[in-house]
Parts: structure tokens; C-alpha cells; sequence
């Protein structure tokens, strides 16, 4: 080993290739994935620190470069794979996401020494933990109802999806009343009527396993004369 | 070595962070000036703090030093007790709004409106007396259910849950 | 209706028994002295405190004043300091770093930054009283969004976020 290591100074992933590419001294632009891991391993096998979430952590940094080092070789993909508004360079998106990084690190360094009393900070008088202020608590109708509709705009489609209702809706017994509305006259039933008057879309979704199911075991068929036309279900019949 | 007035300022720091008595041995200990020394340059802090009108006061109390208000001001203290008039936070505010509009509601129907855990949020509510359990929903798992308090009512000025403002809920 | 000297000292013993930021309208309701006038004597106090080499001072923070220690006694007070009670992980310091400088944030914009997922750490975080949620974000999802609390700023020795240094911009 050509260099010197001391895991403790570091956490996470970004970290360490930080750490590492400083270290070998490689163009930041230029990241040989297999070297990084190779010295990984070697990392790990010298300091006998098997550490499951720094190791996770580091696959995950692997399989990010791995994904950049791809795309960067099949450049025709990129504009489609980037849902961002504007289509950064993957490198120059990592090498920002690294300095980025990097600066919130020092950030961190410097919380760290204030923490440990060093450098010029003030103190505060200790507070008195048994003392507590009472609260006398002011509140308005408007501001309610103000919370009320902001959180309740993005949902409110459908309140029961996640209410699981006691007595489950069964596939099986809705299999069962799929044929024997079929079996009815007149002996097909439109798609869409299927679902006339199930408001629980647990039920609803179970009435479409039960037909998926019903078409798998080629007991119903679906039909369709032209695309977009309605789609009309059958019981099939019995070679 | 300190200079006098570089001492003295220490120890209004030390005592005034402390906010208990600290012994006399200990200040020397800290700021590594000898005892008889520095006990004099205590009395002459006393001295000059008894000497202005302060609020504040140190105070010589078995063996060491105390940093407290003066008894004069206590009445004005006695105010800063008070009940603070504090507004409810909006996550508070947001959790109170469902269960008002929707109780009685569960645990796991509030999370899933907001998007985020809200058990400490229903427990500092359940803590202010704005909403209380009422019992349990007969659904799979039998969650507990809550719904608002009288004294929900008082601090938003209602007489009857009625009154809470109609809500044109999104229809699709 | 009080006197001068008597004011200063009410305000004084107001700020040392609360150890936080007090806000100015709050003080005017408790000495019931008129926001200007009590705007003027604070300013007068201030220029008191600094013009002595106090260990203490009053400072003015977000439309508010509070008391604490002058930064020049930090190594003694250093050693009065208690053992840290409040041990954060690089981890943890690395994500309250964040908070602190992008502030208000969303866990997904932290999660972007530090490259791992961070639930956790913010849930850490908000436990210790350090940030708290500020809302919603306006964007996609309305993701709830951390700031850092005034618990943070006494555990960094901070009058105010202003003080934190300003981060090295990226230079291409």
C-alpha cells in the first residue's frame, strides 16, 4: 500500500472518492472506476473495517459512477435519460455534486470545532430545565381552515384506497360474479359497465384481477372491433 | 497571567453561564489566579455591582459565588412568567385542521393527508387538550380514532363543531 | 411608570432569567414603556455593555435582544463548559451543515447533496431540538421543508445564522 488511511476522518461515500481521488492524485474528470474499487478493497482488506453501511454506502457511490462512466460511453442516450431541464455534462455533474459536497463538509469541520469550544463563540446561561414558561395558546378560524384546504388540495381523490374495510373484497368471489353475469343474458358485458356503481377502488381493482384472471384461465374473452372501440366481454366458448 | 479587569470578566462569564453557585476554589482552579487574590477581586465585584442599580446581583454564598436577579425587580419577573400567548405551529395547525374536518379520523388516514408521521404532533395536541380519543374505527387493526375537544372549540371561538366554515371540497 | 435606571435594570434581570432572545414587543408589554423610548435605552444599554470589558453583553438579534458571554472569554468558559451532552456524529453535523446553510430545505435536496439517504439523520436532528419543520415546500410533492432552531444556535456559541462563515462558491 502506497498510501496511508485513516477511515475515522471520513463517512459516506462521496467522502471516501473524494478522499481517494485527492489521494491518487487523479483527474476528477477522469475516474477509473475499477482503480477506486480495487484500492476499496484493498482499503478494507488492510484495515479489517467491514462496516455494512460505509460498505453500502461506497456501492452506492460505485454504482453511480458506474451509471455516469455508461452514459458518458453511449452519449446518444443522454438527452433521454436526463430528466433534468437542461442536460448537464455527467462529469461536470459530479464535480459539482463532489465540491458541493465538499464545502458543506468544511461547514461541518467548523460546526464540529465550535461544538468542541474552539475558537471565539459565545455561551448562553444554562437553562433552568424544571422552569416552563406556560403557553397560553391564540389561534384564529382562518388559519385553520387555511391549513385545512392547503394540505387537503394535492388529495382527497380517492379516501378509501388506503382504508382497508373489514371483510376484504375477494378476487375469487368476484371471479364468480363476473360469470355469472355473463352467463346471463344477453352474455356479454361492455368493459366499462363492468365497473358501474363500485365506488371502492379496492373493489374495483379487485373486479379487474378477477377478470385478468378470468382471461387467463381462457374462461372469458375480451373483444375489440377497432382500437379505441368499446371493449366487450364474452364467455368463451368450449372447444 | 490575567490583567484585573480580564478577571473579572471572566468570572461574570463563568458565573453568569453557570447560573448556580460556583465555589471560590473552583474559580481558581479556572482561571489559575491565587485564592487570597482573587477573593479580594470578588468582594471589589460585589462591591461595584451593589454599588449601580443592577437587575443583576452576585452574591456571596457558602464558599462561592451566585449570579441572580435582584428582589426588587421580582414583580416585574413575576410578569415574565406569564403565560406566553403562543401561536400553534403550522404543522400543529395542519394536523388540527383534519381532525377537525375529517373526525373522527385515525393516526394512519392524518398521515396519509399530510405525507409525513404526525404521532408527536397528535400527542402535543392530545398534551394542549385540543382533541381527545374517541375510540376505535371498525376497520382492519381496530386504529384508535380522535376527534376535537370543547377546548377547541373555546380557542377558535366556536359553539358547535357546525360552525366551522364550509369547505368546497375538490370534486373530480 | 418606572424610572430610567430602573427600566435598565428591569430589562437586564428580564434578559438573564430568560437566557434567549427577547423580543422587543415583548419587553414593551411587560414594562409597559412606550416601543421608541425602549428602543433608545436598549441602544444606550448596548453601548454600556461594550464600552466596559464586560464577560457579559447584550446583543441585538432578530428584532429581539439577548444576554450572553463576549467571545473573547470562550477558552475559559471552555473549561466550564459541561461534558458536551449533545454528541453528534460527522454524519449528523454533516447534514445539520446543510440545514443550516440552505435552510429552508427538503430532505430530498439534502439527500442530493450528501449522496445517501438522510431520513434518519433528520429525524436525529429534529429529536435533539436542533432544526424543526418550516412548512411546505412550493414545488412538485410539497415536500416539508427543516430549519435550524434557536436550540442550534445556543449549541454553536451563534448570536444569529448571519454569523456562520460564508462558504468557498464553486469557481470554475
Amino acid at each position: 500500500m502506497t498510501y496511508m488511511v485513516d477511515l475515522e476522518t471520513f463517512h459516506g461515500p462521496l467522502d471516501l472518492l473524494l478522499y481517494l481521488v485527492e489521494k491518487n492524485q487523479v483527474d476528477i474528470y477522469d475516474i477509473p472506476i475499477a482503480v477506486v474499487t480495487e484500492q476499496y478493497i484493498e482499503h478494507l482488506q488492510a484495515s479489517g473495517d467491514f462496516d455494512l453501511d460505509r460498505m453500502g454506502d461506497f456501492l452506492i457511490m460505485a454504482s453511480y459512477l458506474l451509471n455516469l462512466k455508461s452514459r458518458l460511453m453511449l452519449p446518444g442516450s443522454l438527452n433521454e435519460t436526463e430528466e433534468e431541464e437542461e442536460t448537464l455534462d455527467p462529469r461536470q455533474e459530479l464535480v459539482e455534486k463532489l465540491l458541493a459536497y465538499k464545502r458543506f463538509k468544511e461547514a461541518a469541520v467548523w460546526l464540529e470545532d465550535r461544538h468542541n469550544g474552539k475558537g471565539e463563540r459565545i455561551y448562553y446561561r444554562e437553562e433552568q430545565q424544571d422552569k416552563e414558561v406556560p403557553a397560553e395558546w391564540v389561534a384564529d378560524l382562518k388559519s385553520l381552515v387555511k391549513a385545512y384546504q392547503a394540505v387537503i388540495k394535492d388529495i382527497s381523490k380517492d379516501e378509501d384506497y388506503y382504508e382497508l374495510p373489514r371483510g376484504d373484497v375477494n378476487v375469487g368471489d368476484k371471479m364468480e360474479e363476473i360469470m355469472n353475469r355473463l352467463k346471463k343474458m344477453p352474455h356479454t358485458i361492455i368493459f366499462q359497465d363492468l365497473f358501474l356503481g363500485i365506488i371502492s377502488r379496492r373493489e374495483a381493482l379487485a373486479l379487474f384481477l378477477a377478470l385478468l384472471e378470468l382471461i387467463r384461465l381462457q374462461r372469458v374473452e375480451a373483444l375489440q372491433s377497432t382500437p379505441f372501440d368499446k371493449i366487450e366481454l364474452r364467455l368463451r366458448v368450449a372447444i | 497571567m490575567l490583567m484585573l479587569d480580564e478577571i473579572k470578566a471572566c468570572v461574570e462569564a463563568i458565573l453568569f453561564v453557570r447560573s448556580e453557585r460556583v465555589g471560590l476554589d473552583e474559580l481558581v482552579e479556572l482561571l489559575d489566579v491565587p485564592l487570597l487574590d482573587l477573593k479580594v477581586i470578588l468582594d471589589d465585584m460585589l462591591l461595584e455591582y451593589n454599588k449601580n442599580s443592577r437587575g443583576i446581583q452576585i452574591v456571596a454564598a457558602e464558599g462561592g459565588y451566585l449570579m441572580c436577579t435582584r428582589p426588587e425587580y421580582a414583580s416585574v419577573l413575576a410578569r415574565v412568567d406569564k403565560p406566553v400567548r403562543k401561536r400553534l405551529s403550522s404543522s400543529a395547525m395542519e394536523t388540527l385542521a383534519i381532525i377537525a374536518y375529517r373526525q373522527p379520523v385515525s393516526r394512519v388516514e392524518i398521515e396519509k393527508i399530510r405525507g409525513v408521521r404526525s404521532d408527536k404532533m397528535i400527542n402535543t395536541l392530545l398534551e394542549k387538550g385540543l382533541i381527545e380519543e374517541a375510540g376505535y374505527k371498525d376497520t382492519i387493526g381496530r386504529p384508535l380514532i380522535y376527534k376535537t375537544t370543547i377546548e377547541f372549540l373555546r380557542l377558535f371561538g366556536l359553539t358547535t363543531l357546525k360552525e366551522l366554515p364550509q369547505l368546497e371540497e375538490v370534486t373530480e
